[in-house]
């Protein structure tokens, strides 16, 4: 695209430059003798002068045919329908129309374009009151079980959501294939144990690095329990029965947002420390750390 | 809570009481390599719980030794040297290492049925190389042990197999002779002279694949 | 495990056992609880002259590792730390020949030890071969292992109780390994550098 | 090949063989010759002279019709077998007339002939005679010889052979030792990390002779070896104590139901108590589990004395009780029942309040026990000492605190244990309860429950939805709930905890708080979506009436418009109110006090809606047509 507009400009001053150099042949014809020829041999000078434009001229043609020819066609004939009297319009009035023409021709262009995003955004947020659906075009894809999942999908979910994270280590262990438990490291701030059930989170510990991998004992800090409870609460809160891999997702992008747990101050209190803990809640749109005082 | 004591005055006050446990009790023999698997074999018939099969080790020990010129003429030996034993798994991941203390065997009367000696025994942290040469240590000797180890109530028993180290690397051992050494051992704390006993019972039972016996470091120095 | 700062602590005319009530008053009004009593303990061994050159070996005790004996090697340039079972005390008298003790340089810092959420707070008065020599006051902050990620939370902490005294930079040992991973040792490192500097300094916190 | 059918046979062809396609290959039918010949050859003269004879009789006066029908239809298959006879008959016939002509002796006299005489030489004849009698008599012999020997045969591998195998399969399956004359056995758990003093030895010795009398010895015939199998050749003798069956009973009950499960009788139940015939492994393996049985109620007992409870646990006889809730005992009761105390013996109350689980779990703890016993790690590197765990010899090095060091010496007796899971039984029993009933009380918000896959025995959660049907996806709140051993949390979508009792009312009031509150939720947030305006909600609402349980919650919601305002009021306790006002107040009615009508705009009274006589199918259906309605008219 780029290119084109490049190339049709570097024909459009070619021409330029063609109709100057004809221009001044013309001129240079129209003028006839003039004094700065001299007297001696005056036609014979006069001749090459014209001879010296007609070249450049000539030249100039060649550089406009080199670069029409370079120009790619448009592809079938360009249609402006019958805006092209438009063109041809004598009366001063109406000549303003074409940029008026123009201006509507946006303005309905983005009005299509707003509309498409408009549209997008609808159907994602739906007025719909309820998740069943009853037609039936649309059943079967309801009625895929987020508890009964292929172990490769949830393998699969897993290590994507891995590659999201550099700083979290994740390390499946899986005892039961289809509902895996993982370890999931942040940094070196706290190590949660999750269990799935296919694709929902079922239950989770966080606990200090140190502590066993066990799921069952919880941490023996304040700090980690208390997350634990908040973890519970997002998963109640990202739970989705209809994108359960949605759900996974940004519960883990809310988990990683627990890497700065010990170093990030309360965003309302601007406080590391309220009743001697650091911030352990996270909101769940904007991830901000809060006091669970302060939220 | 009580108050927390010295921890040197709780360790001299659980010396007193003896419930270290710092005196080795100890009986060695050897096999020839192609007999070890009878040995084996009565081993697990013999040992407790062996179902899963005899428990293997793979080891590495750098014994380690402080020595000072003894200026004082009046002292019997000419040296006084102070040696330690460094001992790490190479099968087994984060496992301590072991620091080991072996004092002299004890002289005691000839009718005692086994080696009695003090053995200080500790697990430590990885640092223990550094320190050692740093505290003035010198590596005397290292050697590889790999084998079986079984045990019968307090007893150990370790058929293992001594390699030399060649060279720097690890794989380029080579054994260094045609037999595995055979230990049984009781670490107890001293005074208790009953086990020496239970241990020669069970050193019969071996008989004749292995002849585990006391053997005397000082006659087979002199021998060498 | 957490990491633990250690900082000496003064009060303008206040005897030690005043400035330790003043100290347990104020973090008990801030909702700790006690818990029992701790110690730590440090003894120096020096080797005998016919090893060369002289190196130190500093045995101590931490009565939050029961079972552990720590020790720091210092041959003048470098310092080994080691960590074993309780037994190294008995290795150590095993090679009184090799390292002599200095009995008069027994240094121990003592006290109460509270628990405040998920902070450790010490109150420890330090003696060197029994004389008082001034207060030490540990803070262990325990789910964390990094200083860096924790060293603002632990000084917003220490401020809060210790007021304006409060260390405002981290304790020199640590400065350099704020990025790695905190271990007991650590914490060791800071009670033999304050040790030594009570030892060298005999008396100024005594008024 | 196809199935023939064959006319002459009634039964089918026979079978030559199968092949492995299954195609049967049937023998050719027999042509009629042949199955002549064949009934033929069954015919035995010998036997049926006599009744043919008699058929000879009542035949005769036939034969004549019958013959000729025989002669006609010579296809009869009696036909040669009927002439033989006849032809035979009239032989006899000839001879009778013979005999009586002769017995007259005036016509026919019969004179002997003589006969040539064989030349019998008496010494060849003995020789003969003696040598066929001998060789009968070594035929006899070497018969007998062998019924002989394979009387002794069978007499000695009854006994001596038989034993020596069972012995062996013994060997195979339990320690056996000999002590002088005797084999003693051991059944108990020793071995495997037990250290329960009672000895579990038996002795086995070799099955009484008269028991082998008894199995009919004289019977050759293979019939009766069937009957004489099951009795070994080897006898294992138990001690009494620990013969029987045994089982420990686990049972949760509540105080009052105590007294009325006394008195129930009812054995039979109980596995066959031992018979005398019981194959020594049966024996062996019930004696070995009345063993193991009564060592865990010992163990069990002694921690009972032992524990420190608030309420004391009691160890009466063979039963402790060890109160788990107020008004709820856990009953560890160890049921022993022998063949001679059958009759006296307590009868296990009820079977069904009998918690499998638990007695499963129990049995697993003390195996866990013993486990431990023997399982010791072994030391890395090998000169390190024996019996400190990994977890242990890394305490030093790694420098464990205070806290981890003791959890590490931190061990659970067998009744805590047990205690706890049955603690965490009843919870999670009673907090199923409640969630079900509500489910059943409530049926406007949907309220679902799912129990965790995973659990541990001390442990459980469940996740709560409150839900409208048709309006899922416009609210939903969530619930978890952790079921511990004596105390419940239940975590909110926002983050609240809330931590309750073992009372299970506690949870059934915070679910209807929680109704309430979803209920107000929803309606917000149905108003939202009909574009309406929340204009304020208060989920404790001080005003009206005082609620029993937590407080009314209520919203106000207006018109697009701005001109109608709806009020919800939802109380925990009773249903919800709604009430509708409009504003400008349709009905103004100038008064002494307002005089003026522009007063109107202020909004009128609110007037109660019937939503029982609405139509919807719940509260947010009705809503949402309320909503509508109001929408459209304005």
């Amino acid at each position: 695209m780029e290119r084109d507009i490049e190339q049709l400009n570097a024909a459009l001053n070619a021409i330029k430059v063609l109709r100057s150099n004809v221009r001044s042949v013309f001129e240079s014809v129209s003028n006839g003798l003039r004094a700065d020829h001299g007297d001696e041999g005056k036609e014979t000078k006069f001749i090459y002068e014209l001879q010296e434009l007609l070249t450049t001229v000539n030249n100039n043609l060649r550089d406009v045919e080199n670069a029409v020819a370079n120009l790619t066609p448009q592809a079938g004939p360009f249609s402006l329908g019958n805006t092209t009297y438009l063109s041809q319009e004598t009366t001063q009035e109406r000549q303003a129309l074409y940029g008026q023409l123009v201006n509507s021709y946006k303005w309905t262009d983005k009005i299509r374009e707003y509309s498409a995003v408009a549209g997008n955004i609808l159907a994602a947020n739906s007025f719909n009151k309820t998740y069943k659906t009853y037609s039936t075009a649309k059943r079967r894809k309801t009625t895929t079980s987020n508890h009964n999942v292929a172990p490769e999908v949830i393998e699969n979910l897993i290590s994507s959501i891995d590659r999201l994270f550099p700083d979290v280590t994740f390390t499946p262990n899986r005892p039961l294939v289809p509902n895996p438990i993982i370890q999931v490291s942040l940094g070196r701030v706290l190590k949660a144990i999750i269990a799935f059930k296919g694709l929902m989170i079922e239950w989770v510990v966080v606990k200090a690095h140190a502590e066993s991998n066990d799921l069952w004992t919880e941490s023996r800090y304040r700090v980690f329990k208390r997350i634990t409870e908040n973890c519970h609460a997002a998963m109640c809160h990202f739970h989705s029965p209809l994108m359960p891999e949605l759900a996974v997702r940004s519960f883990m992008h809310w988990f990683h947002s627990y890497i700065t747990l010990f170093s990030a101050p309360c965003k309302r209190c601007g406080n590391h420390l309220n009743s001697n803990l650091p911030p352990t809640w996270r909101d769940f749109r904007s991830l901000e750390p809060y006091h669970e005082e302060c939220k | 809570m009580s108050l927390p004591g010295n921890a040197m005055d709780s360790l001299s006050a659980a010396l007193k009481c003896n419930i270290i446990p710092n005196q080795e009790y100890l009986l060695q023999g050897s096999v020839l390599d192609q007999y070890v698997e009878v040995l084996l074999h009565r081993l697990r018939g013999l040992c407790d719980n062996v179902d899963s099969g005899p428990e293997s080790f793979h080891d590495h020990e750098i014994c380690f030794s402080l020595r000072i010129p003894n200026t004082a003429a009046s002292t019997p030996m000419p040296m006084s040297i102070f040696s330690l034993r460094v001992r790490r798994a190479l099968d087994v991941s984060d496992t301590p290492y072991q620091l080991r203390y072996i004092g002299q065997q004890e002289l005691g009367d000839k009718n005692r049925p086994t080696v009695v000696r003090s053995s200080i025994d500790m697990a430590c942290s990885s640092t223990i190389l550094e320190f050692l040469t740093e505290l003035g240590c010198r590596i005397e000797f290292e050697y590889i042990a790999r084998g079986y180890m079984f045990r019968k109530g307090r007893m150990k028993i370790t058929v293992s197999k001594i390699f030399k180290m060649g060279g720097n690397k690890p794989e380029s051992v080579e054994p260094i002779s045609q037999s595995y050494l055979v230990e049984l051992s009781v670490l107890a704390p001293s005074g208790q002279d009953a086990i020496g006993e239970d241990m020669r019972i069970f050193a019969e039972q071996l008989r004749p694949l292995v002849q585990l016996e006391k053997i005397d470091y000082k006659r087979l120095g002199n021998i060498m | 495990m957490g990491v633990t700062i250690l900082t000496q602590f003064a009060l303008e005319n206040k005897t030690g056992p005043q400035t330790v009530e003043v100290l347990s008053k104020r973090i008990c009004a801030l909702g700790a609880v006690q818990q029992g009593h701790f110690l730590v303990d440090c003894e120096t061994y020096t080797s005998v002259p016919q090893l060369g050159h002289q190196r130190t070996v500093h045995v101590l005790h931490n009565s939050e590792q029961p079972a552990t004996v720590f020790s720091l090697l210092d041959n003048g340039t470098k310092i080994t730390a080691l960590a074993t079972d309780g037994l190294f005390d008995l290795l150590m008298m095993k090679m009184s020949q090799f390292y002599t003790s200095k009995k008069q340089t027994k240094a121990e810092s003592k006290g109460l030890r509270y628990e405040i959420g998920d902070f450790y707070v010490k109150l420890g008065t330090v003696t060197v071969s029994s004389n008082y020599k001034g207060i030490l006051v540990e803070v262990e902050y325990r789910p964390c292992v990094v200083p860096a990620m924790c060293w603002d939370l632990l000084k917003e902490f220490l401020q809060g109780f210790l007021g304006l005294t409060a260390p405002t930079n981290p304790p020199t040992y640590l400065q350099n390994r704020m990025q790695e991973v905190y271990t007991p040792i650590d914490t060791i490192h800071q009670y033999l550098e304050h040790f030594t500097m009570f030892r060298k300094s005999p008396g100024i916190y005594r008024n | 090949m196809s199935v023939n059918i064959s006319v002459e046979a009634p039964i089918e062809n026979q079978i030559q063989e199968i092949t492995y396609d299954g195609t049967e290959i049937y023998q050719p039918p027999l042509t009629l010759s042949e199955s002549l010949a064949k009934y033929a050859q069954k015919i035995d003269f010998s036997k049926t002279e006599l009744e043919i004879k008699k058929e000879e009789l009542n035949e005769d006066s036939k034969s004549d019709t019958d013959s000729k029908e025989a002669f006609q239809s010579s296809l009869w298959p009696w036909d040669s077998v009927r002439n033989k006879l006849r032809n035979a008959l009239q032989e006899v016939c000839v001879l009778a007339d013979v005999l009586a002509i002769a017995k007259d002796k005036r016509y026919l006299v019969l004179d002997p002939v003589q006969q040539e005489t064989l030349e019998t030489k008496p010494m060849v004849q003995i020789y003969a005679r003696k040598k066929a009698l001998a060789g009968a008599a070594s035929v006899l012999l070497a018969g007998s010889e062998k019924m002989k020997n394979s009387q002794t045969e069978a007499a000695r591998s009854r006994t001596t052979l038989d034993f020596h195998i069972e012995l062996l399969r013994l060997r195979q399956n339990w320690r056996l030792k000999k002590v002088s004359n005797t084999i003693i056995g051991d059944l108990s758990y020793r071995t495997t990390g037990s250290k329960y003093l009672q000895t579990g030895t038996f002795e086995v010795t070799k099955a009484e002779d008269e028991e082998k009398t008894n199995s009919p010895p004289s019977s050759p015939l293979p019939g009766s070896t069937a009957s004489a199998k099951p009795t070994s050749a080897l006898r294992v003798s138990i001690p009494s104590e620990l013969q029987g069956v045994a089982y420990i009973e686990v049972l949760c009950q509540k105080d009052q139901e105590d007294l009325c499960t006394a008195n129930l009788t009812l054995l039979g139940s109980g596995a066959p108590p031992t018979n005398p015939d019981m194959h020594w492994q049966q024996k062996l393996e019930a004696a070995q589990n009345v063993l193991f049985c009564k060592e865990l109620f010992n163990q069990l007992a002694k921690e009972a004395v032992q524990l420190q409870a608030p309420v004391p646990h009691m160890v009466v006889g063979n039963q402790i009780m060890a109160t788990v809730l107020p008004g709820i005992q856990l009953i560890i009761a160890l049921r022993h029942s022998t063949s001679s105390d059958k009759k006296q013996q307590n009868p296990p109350p009820s079977k069904s309040d009998h918690d499998h689980v638990l007695e499963h779990s129990l049995h697993q703890l003390l195996r866990e026990v013993h486990h431990k016993n023997t399982h010791h790690p072994f030391p890395h590197p090998a000169t390190g000492p024996l019996g400190p765990s990994k977890k242990r010899m890394l305490a030093g090095p790694m420098a464990a605190d205070r806290y981890e060091l003791l959890e590490m010496t931190k061990t659970q007796t067998l009744l805590e244990q047990i205690v706890q899971q049955a603690q965490h039984f009843i919870m999670r029993m009673r907090t199923e309860y409640v969630l079900d009933t509500i489910a059943k009380e409530v049926k406007d918000p949907l309220i679902t429950s799912h129990w965790n896959t995973l659990n541990s025995p001390t442990q459980s959660c469940v996740k709560i939805h409150i839900s409208t049907h048709g309006y899922d996806a416009v609210c939903r709140t969530p619930l978890i709930i952790h079921v511990g051993e004596k105390s419940l949390k239940c975590i909110c979508r926002d983050g609240k905890v809330m931590n309750m009792s073992y009372e299970p009312q506690e949870l059934r009031d915070l679910i209807f708080c929680h109704i309430n509150q979803h209920q107000i939720l929803a309606v917000q947030a149905l108003a939202k979506t009909m574009g309406w305006q929340a204009l304020g909600n208060s989920n404790h609402l001080g005003t009206g009436t005082v609620e029993p349980l937590g407080n009314a919650s209520s919203c106000l919601l207006s018109s697009p418009t701005g001109d109608r305002i709806i009020a919800v009021r939802c109380e925990p306790s009773t249903d919800t109110q709604v009430s509708v006002a409009h504003s400008p107040r349709q009905d103004f009615f100038p008064s002494r006090l307002v005089t003026e009508r522009k007063w109107e705009h202020l909004g009128g009274q609110f007037r109660d809606v019937r939503l029982d006589k609405m139509e919807g199918r719940n509260f947010l259906h009705k809503m949402e047509l309320l909503m509508a309605s109001l929408t459209s008219s304005s």
